[in-house]
């Protein structure tokens, strides 16, 4: 297996001050190397004070370009450290840049090792299995692929819209995919936002105008990505745009549809459960697009054959009870997914009584209550709809930090539970308490919110509620929801009487995080939320190129936050678009189809849908931009079809046999 | 026919004698089989854990090891790997045992040690622990109970209360809830019985706090017969010898430390089943109470009027709309 | 072979995880046994068994594989695949009169520079109990051990398999 | 302040932290205690039914047992008054095994004898006595041993109760046992030397 025609192999051992040589002695393993593994073709073997400076580096440009050398071993630091400097020497001096291998003796000899001798024989072995491997390196080209300019926005929250807006005002294409009749998300249901107070609506919805009516975003709402291929800078993906059963350019929005219609059907989605709308609706009143959805499960004419009022009254013709879902197919170079989070179903929490007790809302629940636009006009009451209450308990922490539920801590329930606090205060007068296990508002003019929320006379109870109960105990208690409390700082049991409980419920990833990640080729934390490239240097990229994620769907995260992760998002996308192409790295794996057997064993390995099968010549194929380089395939293929560059058998058992040091030369040669 | 091994525990023949003989009763019109345990013993209550670890958890052993050797004494029935406690204390003493012996292995370890001295052997795991109602409602199916009724409990207002070890920390997650689980409810239901929403479902009875802080013990079984009383329930139903005890047993003295002047019966589950099956209370241990049930049953009489309920013209919701109620076997169709 | 057995082993590394933890090890300058050479794959779904078995059959006493935690894989689930791998690979070695001990699965992440550290030296000392392999030393290999391994392959393992 | 206070908050302070405690009750507790995962939530003090009768809610013990103060935490009555009914432990957001803590505390205090009132730990004593005698509780020689010695005076008002149980078959006259008495016997003999050696 080793090379028939002989290497020209140099060996440079790196002092690193005394980093290494204090450890190690530098001196006998270059000699060694130049005598033992001369057979192997090592033509010289250096030491020098710190290879990685600039006099280091010329010293190997210098061998190469005077000694011919075809291959370089470079024994020093952490290939993840210097690998790309000794890289790029190499390819100054003429040399293929991948026939350079980094032997590891100081993170893995030096600096872990005290005993000298033993030390020493180690960086032996790791030398020799670098020479040994570098002999069986093969000169690879970057490969360099160009990048379409369009790009896919999945989720039209805030963080989305953001996302789309920067790149769309960049000149660039953007198409914005969201699942509902209306973009906005979350935000959008809001009645007030920490810690300034703004109105939601008034905040959110010119950005939503904005990107409704943007020259380069393309609105694709009531639509669902069903279908992703390709790899950065060339994706291919499938949208099932869901009939609304509305002509989208026939429809003037004036919404006679919805008035007319006869189905009244509680809104799970906008109004939190809380309110109604009908079976033809948009959410509300500044939803963009403005075109209401036909929601097929309660249309009467849809179950029972008659009915069509819509149609009857629409004076432009828009009603089409027989439009079907629509497959979009587009093309695009990078992908943003905005796609939020769920809130926590705090009707798990059993002894909080959500569900159980009328008068215990969730936070959601409360937003639309105290919303001007929401089903009592901002009125804060009880369940029954009209009573105003005289004492409100707010409860911190639900659902999340318990093991019971979510571990994490979900970072705005705090901030939430604050507003709440004070909307409650300013509105009705009442009572207010707030039950919290630790206090967080970091970040900018939080804590002064709490400091506010303090002086209005917000009473604070340290400690995690137990339980909200109706059944009294005392006279007191009577006809009062009663939460159930030990008071931390005051060492005792407490039950507190209070007409509403408002459960400031944490978020949680999507239901579908999960088969959403599949489909876009990106993994999710054990928590279910996607996983960034790097959690403090790279949050917003993914292990997929072309993938980026932004807002809750990395994470829970505020306002703020979001829009920080969505603008950022967008400059990754930016930044890869301006550069035309991107260079992928050439550790690939590849079909050697004369081998190929078609066994299909591979196929079902890749998790980046890089393997297909070509049914005509029953052989597979691997397409070199999509796949990663794990090497799983490689490993599994029985026929030996498929090769890896950079980390292909024949390198690393030569490696092994370096290691073991089966390949010095026979003792007498 | 279905058969699981019994334990029935200390009290099942004594205090809770009517427990013993109303579940009896229920036995063979639902097809069921229970084999006793041979040579159980006492599972310590919550009496031993407190004083020494190992011979606690060994005394609650020795009967899970006998009845793994029981098991597959019956093998044209096909063997059973279920045993049955009627009784909540005894169900989580054994259920816990078969569980912390998993989940530290190094108890596991010395209990065996220790069963060793006596020839027995106990591989955690190897039983399933079940509570009688579990079986009833899970296995035999509420929709076989109610086929059974001939005598619907029809407007008897009962307090369903299921106390607290059943429900807790249930390790192997069978109940539909920690804090407020249905399943006695649904299977009051299905007996006809006018089931009241009873919040206090799985609070204490002061369990053996009636022995030795009984001030402490009034305060909880005044808790439970007040808001009992309070929702208008005539009686309670228990599925637990020692819940039944203390509110039935004590509630004259709790009366009398509190000057109060509740009179709450409090039944076994399986004596109501009884009852809706058919027998006659004197063969269901009825009239062993302290707080005598007698008015109680008296509001449904013998001949008990089929008060089915007309389906009026639906009420109009008022106000805002309520969120489903959630339970953990969401989906799950046993309970209807 | 009477001063201490200082065995050979072949650490099989992926490059997101545990290699950068074998190089976390290093800057915090955690001292553990030497008797390990590292080979950097892409990632432990690389692992092909001939590997090992050119590893052991080449002079190494004991074989170490490393990897991303279970759904912590730089590519996504990858390391689930090495896992079945490494449960087959136990079983062929058991078959061939090998100790499955001698080859151990760690997982690793690129913050547990010190659990690398730690289970290296656990298991250098694990193949020290066994003893020198000496396949591919003498002759006729390993067919001449004769006793029985383990017969629980698994349960000695302190492997999570995934749900 | 009173003289008192001062005087065992220095005596408190002047005693070294026995840091070793807490470890101590989690390895002593069955199952995995998660003892050290508490966050100090309250969620246990919140939901204990008796809360009101204890010297500590249980966060506050655990707490006691964090900073080591060994004889405090043996000396409360908390432990006793615990009634496992278990809304803590299903509530606790670390999974602490609440209750079975609770077990291993009244252990502790009975070895060290340091319990504050003896009803309790006599009653269990009692308990077990019957059960490692008849292998099976026996109510009324249990009853009749415990309230003579506790609570003589709670006797004439219990009489009627007592009496309406026996005549109406719910309390044995004589005890049961069990057949093989010997073999439980060795059991637990075997079960009370491992206890001594772990």
């Amino acid at each position: 297996m080793s090379a028939q025609k002989q290497e020209r192999i140099g060996v440079y051992v790196c002092h690193c001050g005394s980093n290494i040589a204090g450890a190690v002695d530098v001196v006998d393993l270059a000699n060694w190397a130049a005598e033992k593994l001369k057979h192997q073709g090592v033509i010289i073997a250096r030491d020098y004070k710190f290879m990685c400076s600039s006099l280091g580096q010329e010293l190997i440009e210098k061998d190469i370009r005077e000694l011919g050398l075809t291959r370089v071993v470079v024994a020093a630091c952490s290939p993840h450290l210097h690998e790309k400097t000794f890289r790029i020497a190499a390819q100054n001096a003429g040399l293929n840049p991948y026939l350079v291998e980094l032997a590891s003796i100081r993170e893995q000899v030096s600096w872990v090792h005290t005993d000298k001798a033993v030390a020493t024989e180690k960086s032996k072995a790791v030398v020799a299995g670098a020479v040994s491997r570098v002999i069986e390196n093969i000169p690879l080209e970057e490969i360099k692929v160009p990048i379409n300019p369009n790009t896919l926005v999945v989720g039209g929250g805030i963080a989305g819209i953001q996302s789309a807006l920067e790149i769309a005002n960049a000149g660039f294409h953007v198409y914005l995919v969201e699942r509902e009749p209306s973009i906005g998300g979350h935000m959008a249901q809001f009645d007030k936002t920490f810690p300034t107070l703004d109105c939601s609506a008034c905040i959110l919805t010119p950005r939503m105008v904005e990107a409704g009516t943007h020259p380069n975003i393309t609105l694709l709402t009531w639509s669902e990505v069903e279908n992703v291929a390709g790899y950065v800078g060339n994706f291919t993906v499938t949208i099932r745009k869901k009939a609304r059963f509305v002509k989208e350019d026939l429809c003037t929005g004036c919404g006679i549809c919805e008035e007319k219609c006869p189905k009244k059907v509680i809104d799970e989605v906008f109004e939190a459960g809380l309110g109604y709308r009908k079976a033809v609706y948009t959410p509300f009143a500044q939803a963009v697009p403005r075109y209401p959805v036909m929601d097929k499960e309660n249309c009467t004419y849809f179950i029972k054959g008659t009915c069509k009022a819509c149609e009857k009254f629409c004076p432009t013709g828009a009603i089409d009870f027989e439009q079907k879902d629509e497959l979009i197919h587009i093309d695009v170079g990078n992908i943003v997914l905005a796609t939020g989070y769920d809130l926590f179903d705090a009707r798990r929490v059993s002894n909080y009584g959500y569900g159980r007790l009328a008068n215990v809302f969730t936070s959601l629940e409360f937003e639309r209550l105290s919303n001007a636009a929401g089903p009592t006009n901002g009125d804060i009451v009880l369940r029954d709809g009209k009573t105003t209450p005289t004492s409100v308990g707010i409860i911190h922490c639900v659902g999340s930090r318990d093991k019971n539920f979510n571990n994490y801590c979900s970072v705005i329930c705090c901030m939430q539970g604050l507003k709440f606090a004070h909307l409650v205060h300013e509105r009705t007068g009442a009572t207010v308490y707030n039950f919290y296990i630790d206090m967080r508002t970091a970040y900018k003019a939080y804590d002064e919110f709490y400091q506010r929320v303090l002086d209005e006379g917000t009473l604070f109870v340290r400690g995690k509620v137990a339980e909200v109960t109706n059944a009294a105990r005392y006279e007191r208690e009577k006809g009062k929801l009663i939460i159930q409390v030990e008071d931390t700082l005051a060492g005792k049991q407490r039950r507190i009487p209070v007409d509403m409980v408002i459960l400031s419920s944490g978020l949680q990833p999507r239901h579908d995080a999960k088969e959403v990640g599949k489909l876009f080729g990106i993994s999710c934390s054990t928590d279910g939320w996607f996983t960034e490239k790097h959690p403090k240097l790279d949050p917003v990229a993914t292990m997929t190129e072309g993938i980026y994620i932004a807002g809750c769907a990395q994470g829970p995260k505020d306002i703020p936050s979001s829009v920080s992760q969505g603008a950022a998002a967008s400059a990754r996308v930016l930044d890869k678009i301006l550069q035309r192409e991107v260079a992928l790295e050439p550790v690939k794996a590849s079909v050697d189809q004369d081998a190929c057997s078609g066994c299909r064993i591979c196929n079902g390995l890749c998790p980046f849908n890089a393997i297909s099968f070509l049914e005509d010549r029953m052989v597979t194929q691997i397409n070199p931009a999509l796949c990663q380089g794990c090497g799983t395939c490689v490993a599994a293929c029985p026929a030996g079809a498929i090769h890896g560059t950079g980390f292909s058998d024949e390198q690393i058992i030569a490696q092994i046999d370096g290691l073991l040091l089966r390949t010095l030369a026979p003792v007498g040669e | 026919m279905n058969r699981y091994l019994l334990y029935p525990g200390c009290s099942m023949d004594s205090s809770a004698k009517a427990y013993m003989e109303s579940l009896n009763s229920i036995l063979e019109p639902l097809d069921l089989t229970f084999e006793e345990i041979d040579d159980w013993n006492c599972c310590g209550a919550t009496e031993y854990l407190g004083i020494n670890l190992i011979p606690a958890y060994s005394l609650i052993a020795r009967n899970l090891a006998l009845a793994a050797n029981q098991k597959n004494r019956h093998p044209e029935t096909g063997g059973t790997r279920t045993v049955v406690a009627p009784c909540s204390a005894c169900y989580l003493n054994l259920a816990k045992a078969d569980y912390y012996m998993q989940e530290r292995p190094s108890l596991g370890v010395k209990v065996n040690e220790a069963l060793q001295a006596g020839g027995l052997q106990y591989k955690p795991g190897t039983l399933d622990v079940r509570h009688l109602i579990d079986i009833l409602v899970y296995d035999v199916g509420l929709e076989a109970i109610r086929s059974k009724v001939v005598r619907p409990l029809h407007g008897l207002r009962v307090a369903p209360y299921m106390g607290c070890m059943l429900p807790r920390p249930d390790y192997q997650h069978r109940w539909s809830d920690h804090e407020h689980p249905t399943e006695l409810d649904d299977l009051l239901r299905a007996l006809g019985v006018d089931v009241v929403d009873y919040p206090l479902t799985t609070s204490c009875c002061g369990g053996h706090m009636t022995q030795i802080g009984p001030e402490t013990a009034f305060e909880l079984i005044r808790r439970l017969v007040a808001d009992a009383d309070e929702r208008g329930a005539v009686l309670m139903a228990t599925v637990c010898p020692m819940c039944q005890m203390n509110i039935d047993a004590y509630q004259n003295e709790m009366n009398h430390y509190f000057g109060t002047d509740y009179h709450m019966p409090v039944l076994f589950f399986t004596q109501l089943m009884g009852l809706a099956f058919g027998r006659e209370p004197e063969e269901l241990g009825i009239g062993v109470e302290l707080v005598s049930a007698r008015n109680a049953l008296a509001t449904i009489g013998v001949e008990v009027p089929v008060t089915q309920e007309p389906a009026g013209p639906r009420k109009k919701s008022e106000g805002l709309p309520m969120p489903r109620r959630w339970t953990r076997h969401e989906g799950k169709e046993t309970v209807k | 072979m009477t001063e201490t057995f200082e065995p050979t082993i072949i650490g099989f590394t992926c490059n997101w995880c545990s290699y950068r933890a074998a190089d976390l090890a290093g800057m915090a300058r955690i001292k553990y046994a030497p008797n390990v050479r590292l080979i950097r794959m892409m990632c432990s779904g690389r692992l092909d068994p001939t590997f090992v078995l050119r590893a052991l059959s080449g002079g190494a006493d004991g074989v170490m594989i490393t990897g991303c935690h279970p759904g912590e894989c730089h590519y996504m689930e990858q390391n689930y695949k090495a896992l079945r791998r490494f449960l087959l690979l136990r079983r062929v070695l058991h078959g061939m009169g090998i100790e499955p001990e001698r080859v151990k699965l760690v997982w690793a992440s690129a913050a547990e520079g010190a659990r690398f550290a730690s289970e290296t030296t656990l298991f250098v000392e694990e193949i020290r109990r066994l003893g020198p392999l000496n396949w591919g030393k003498q002759e006729d290999g390993p067919s001449t051990m004769d006793h029985e391994g383990p017969s629980s392959i698994v349960h000695g393992q302190e492997v999570e398999v995934p749900a | 302040m009173p003289h008192m206070t001062d005087e065992r908050v220095r005596a408190g302070l002047a005693r070294e932290e026995d840091l070793s405690l807490l470890n101590e009750v989690s390895m002593k507790t069955a199952g995995v205690s998660h003892l050290e995962m508490c966050i100090q939530c309250g969620t246990c003090g919140g939901s204990c039914p008796v809360a009101m009768d204890m010297d500590h809610t249980p966060r506050m013990l655990f707490a006691m047992l964090r900073a080591g103060m060994r004889e405090e935490v043996l000396r409360s009555n908390t432990p006793w008054i615990c009634v496992s009914c278990y809304h803590c432990v299903v509530r606790c957001p670390q999974e602490v095994h609440i209750a079975d803590v609770m077990y291993t505390l009244k252990g502790m205090a009975i070895k060290a004898r340091l319990f504050s009132d003896s009803t309790a730990p006599d009653f269990s004593q009692t308990f077990v006595d019957m059960v490692e005698t008849f292998g099976r509780s026996y109510e009324l020689g249990l009853a009749s041993r415990h309230y003579l010695k506790h609570f003589p005076l709670r006797l004439p008002g219990m009489m009627p109760m007592g009496f309406g149980m026996i005549t109406r078959g719910r309390m044995a006259l004589t005890p049961r046992r069990i057949k093989h008495m010997d073999q439980l016997k060795a059991i637990l003999d075997c079960a009370k030397e491992l206890e001594l050696t772990s």
